[in-house]
């Protein structure tokens, strides 16, 4: 994991123009089972983020996560707020200022750790944690970025015939059924946008 | 969906914009626009501090004031307050005896307020009571439990009225959790939300269709039937209330009609009354009453119904003076 | 459209008895149920008393209490009342200096509330106020004037608070119409209305149009537009209004923004807002402010402002002490 | 005039039905111009009518025309009632108990005058006045009953294209022009019923 004050400029833009780009894809998935929100809600946490990336990339990695995890917090509210801010402010603080690919795969766990307890959730409640735990196993293997991009895409994928047990969709019940978690859909999004960065540009 | 505003992302700036304007004797801006509270607090309370999306106004401004609330954090439209305004309100609002925050029961709400609880740990004393009163879904084996929907006033009508008495924070957790096993609430929509700027609705209902069950987020309810008459809506959402209610002697019923934002007075009260009728059927005679529109899902057309069976004591302080903008006795 | 009703031609007389159920300490059923009256009369002083169509809701019944209104008889939809509830009315909270009618003006209201006056003149003293401030419409050479809207409400506070401490027929009347030409209204509509049990809107707006100047009806306004920012909106009815009113040093403003059944709060104070800053803007500072549902067109989407400039007399009858359903300060 | 207790209920008989029937049609009209509730409100008051009919057919004819402006009066509300209503009470109240044509020409001259007063309004406003008068006018000529009833809907049609100066639709303005006025279309309809039933059984 070398990545520079470039490649992070690079990735927030990035991830932010994926989001801003299936923005309304987004809520239309949280229409069917949530309220309809989670696109503009990530679309704001990202327009954070990209507005201090200059700030972020100055920083040392493990610093600039935490950061933009903080300002996601700040700025996302509802569920994803959380989520995604304990995900990377987790990921922040656990990892050394070089990290290697095992420290950064061992981080990973225990800030999807964080991140269950923080949504007092876990595997199969059709959440973005059934995206997170998959990729994590991942990278955990060594996993190649594109298969990783691919794992996650299908674990988003594979939440659509789950039963929702957490979030707004949970009470649905059986009707949640059928709809794939908009949760999943944008964290699938935003590991692809990552992992194709990587293969492209990172060291392998 | 046709709305007075200028754009999506300024309708609940401007219209908190225009609440403090209207009510600017009891209500104040604070920490710098992020949050709305009493304009003169009260020293050596709790400080008694809730919030949650935009688009249920009058929910929670509407409530703040003497023997209420103290602040309100007002987040996008059905998306929970970030914790920086939750932090801002607690250190702006808490004058030394402590926090107690009222969160309706929904993850996105929970865990915002519990990160702010968490970072402002160091500096305050914090509770939280969480509102879950709706009847239209029981807690199931691993779902975290009812959703929080209007029976939200009657929490912090009666921890407001506790706190403004002097109950320190633990006693008031304990009234706000004894409360919750008496108060439910459930409702109807006869036609569903558009967020702003989502090309479409969240749920569409047709032109016979309303939805039973329903929250304050324009989500889906439990389930969709055929338009029915006023008496048959009112048994539809009164009977599961009853039957969730421990039902007593010695206890006091308190009867809500809340409108969700699009449907008008006439209706409102013609549900009351069919509603009393009902309960009045069953045995219980409600001791007092509301009827109006305190927790909206934007426009959406419909009402619920909420049912709380007040012990002595609660129903004392639901009855104990308040001045706020919406309530006001 | 949908409704929360059992029927049509049930649905005024069961959100009455809802209402009344609602607030059965200020208001009670007189006439056989023909009519509502404030509960305790105060013997000795002028009956307030007016009425109107049904689907206006709060509007009258709302404001029966100390301080404004004796009585208030409601019509079916949009139909003022028959003769027979005014004369019931007056039968029974004249308590013997005389009746003082508040009519909006329509030709249905004025012609059933003179019907009424008539064939009660050898039994009560009466006299008439018409209420005529939509600036929507200006006194042509051969109409009957402008139409009474949301400023009703101004005229029955301060005619109910004079009417209190004790002031006779005529210094009401002149009290009245005194307060006339400094009161306007304006209203837009977002959606229309359909009327109960008919099967089409009485008119219908496209996804994209507004209606200018509509009343509380559902009849089609001065003009439709495409919709515009609130910003826009708040200016098109603003405008006309200050336009129509004496602004000068030494009267009171008085703005309120009102829901015409469908809008949602979020929007009314949003609205509340842009007006404010409007008139502020042109030297108008607003001393007293109302925002809410008080004058409603059934589930009609929209608002309207009124502007009331009152003399120091009139600004302290509005805020003298009323107890009713729906003002309560 | 020779209307004994038989005609009498047959009559309030058939305008009920007449306006039972055509009741959806009048809102229509109403919706166009004004608040889309003169059906319901002329089917409200020929109901309540209807409901008296047996009281009000055992009266003489002038105390028989009054009550049912009494019971117009007091069911119908709106504009419509206080206007037809005063047309039959005034009429009842000016007849002699066996009226002969001239007589009841100058009284229905006299009670129209009565519902002009009522509502402060004249010839041309647009309103059951622009088919009260020429109904009046040829009544004062002894026209047949058949005559009458076609003036009666010329009259009605002619509103059409009127500027309307009294009712909620005055204040359309020119946007009034090119409906027909519901009050005028219920006094055809009520004035037509009326004419055909004389032609058939009345005498000469
Ligand atoms: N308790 C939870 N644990 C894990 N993930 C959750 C939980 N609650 C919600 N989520 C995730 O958050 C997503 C919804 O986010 P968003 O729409 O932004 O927030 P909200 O539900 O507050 O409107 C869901 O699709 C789901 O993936
Ligand atoms: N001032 C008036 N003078 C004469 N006729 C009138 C007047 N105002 C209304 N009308 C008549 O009444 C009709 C409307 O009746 P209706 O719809 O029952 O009452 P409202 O207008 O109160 O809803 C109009 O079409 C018109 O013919
Ligand atoms: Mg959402
Ligand atoms: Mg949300
Ligand atoms: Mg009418
Ligand atoms: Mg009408």
């Amino acid at each position: 994991m070398q990545l520079d004050a470039a490649d992070l400029t690079a990735l927030i833009a990035l991830c932010r123009a994926e989001i801003d780009l299936h923005c309304e894809h987004l809520s239309v998935l949280d229409s069917a089972i949530g309220d309809g929100d989670h696109g503009a809600n990530m679309r704001r946490g990202l327009e954070a983020v990209y507005a201090e990336r200059e700030a972020i990339a100055a920083l040392p990695l493990p610093a600039a996560l935490e950061k933009i995890g903080l300002v996601l917090v700040m700025s996302i509210g509802g569920a994803a707020g959380p989520l995604y801010g304990t995900l990377l402010m987790e990921l922040g603080r656990g990892l050394p200022d070089a990290p290697d690919a095992a420290a950064f795969a061992a981080t990973l766990g225990r800030a999807v750790e964080a991140v269950a307890r923080r949504g007092r959730s876990g595997p199969g409640d059709k959440t973005l944690l059934d995206v997170l735990y998959p990729v994590q196993a991942e990278v955990a293997g060594r996993a190649a970025p594109a298969r990783i991009a691919e794992c996650a895409q299908s674990a988003a994928r594979a939440t659509e015939m789950m039963l929702a047990r957490r979030g707004r969709a949970s009470y649905l019940g059986e009707r949640s059924v059928g709809h794939e978690d908009p949760g999943a859909s944008s964290c699938a999004l935003l590991t692809t946008t990552i992992c194709l960065y990587l293969k492209e540009h990172a060291a392998p | 969906m046709k709305r007075v505003m200028n754009s999506g992302q300024t309708l609940v700036a401007e219209s908190l914009a225009g609440f403090v304007a209207a009510h600017e004797d009891l209500v104040a801006f604070g920490g710098g626009g992020r949050f709305l509270r009493r304009r003169a607090l009260k020293p050596g309370k709790v400080a008694l501090i809730s919030g949650g999306g935009g688009g249920h106004e009058p929910l929670h401004g509407g409530f703040i004031g003497t023997g209420m609330l103290d602040a309100a954090c007002t987040g996008h439209i059905f998306t929970s307050p970030t914790p920086d305004q939750i932090l801002a309100a607690m250190d702006e609002t808490d004058t030394g005896a402590g926090c107690l925050l009222v969160v309706k029961n929904y993850d996105g709400d929970v865990m915002n307020f519990e990160m702010a609880a968490e970072m402002a740990a160091p500096r305050h004393r914090i509770d939280m009571v969480v509102v879950e009163d709706d009847a239209a879904y029981g807690p199931s084996v691993r779902s975290r439990g009812r959703r929080g929907v209007a029976g939200t006033i009657v929490v912090e009508k009666i921890l407001g009225a506790a706190a403004e008495r002097g109950d320190d924070l633990a006693a008031l957790k304990t009234l706000g959790e004894g409360l919750s096993p008496r108060l439910r609430s459930m409702g109807v929509a006869l036609r569903g939300v558009t967020v702003p700027d989502n090309a479409r609705e969240t749920f569409a209902l047709g032109s016979d269709e309303m939805e039973i069950g329903v929250g304050i987020h324009g989500e889906p309810g439990l389930s969709r039937q055929r338009l029915a008459s006023a008496d048959e809506i009112v048994r539809l959402i009164c009977a599961p209330i009853l039957d969730q209610l421990p039902v007593a002697e010695g206890l006091h019923p308190l009867l809500i009609v809340n409108g969700f934002g699009g449907t008008p007075p006439i209706e409102l009260h013609l549900a009351y009354g069919l509603a009393r009728r009902f309960l009045e059927a069953e045995g219980v005679m409600p001791r007092r009453s509301l009827v109006g529109t305190f927790v909206t899902s934007l426009d959406m057309a419909g009402f619920s119904v909420t049912l709380a069976l007040l012990t002595e004591e609660e129903f004392a302080l639901w009855c104990a003076p308040v001045a706020t903008p919406v309530l006001a006795w």
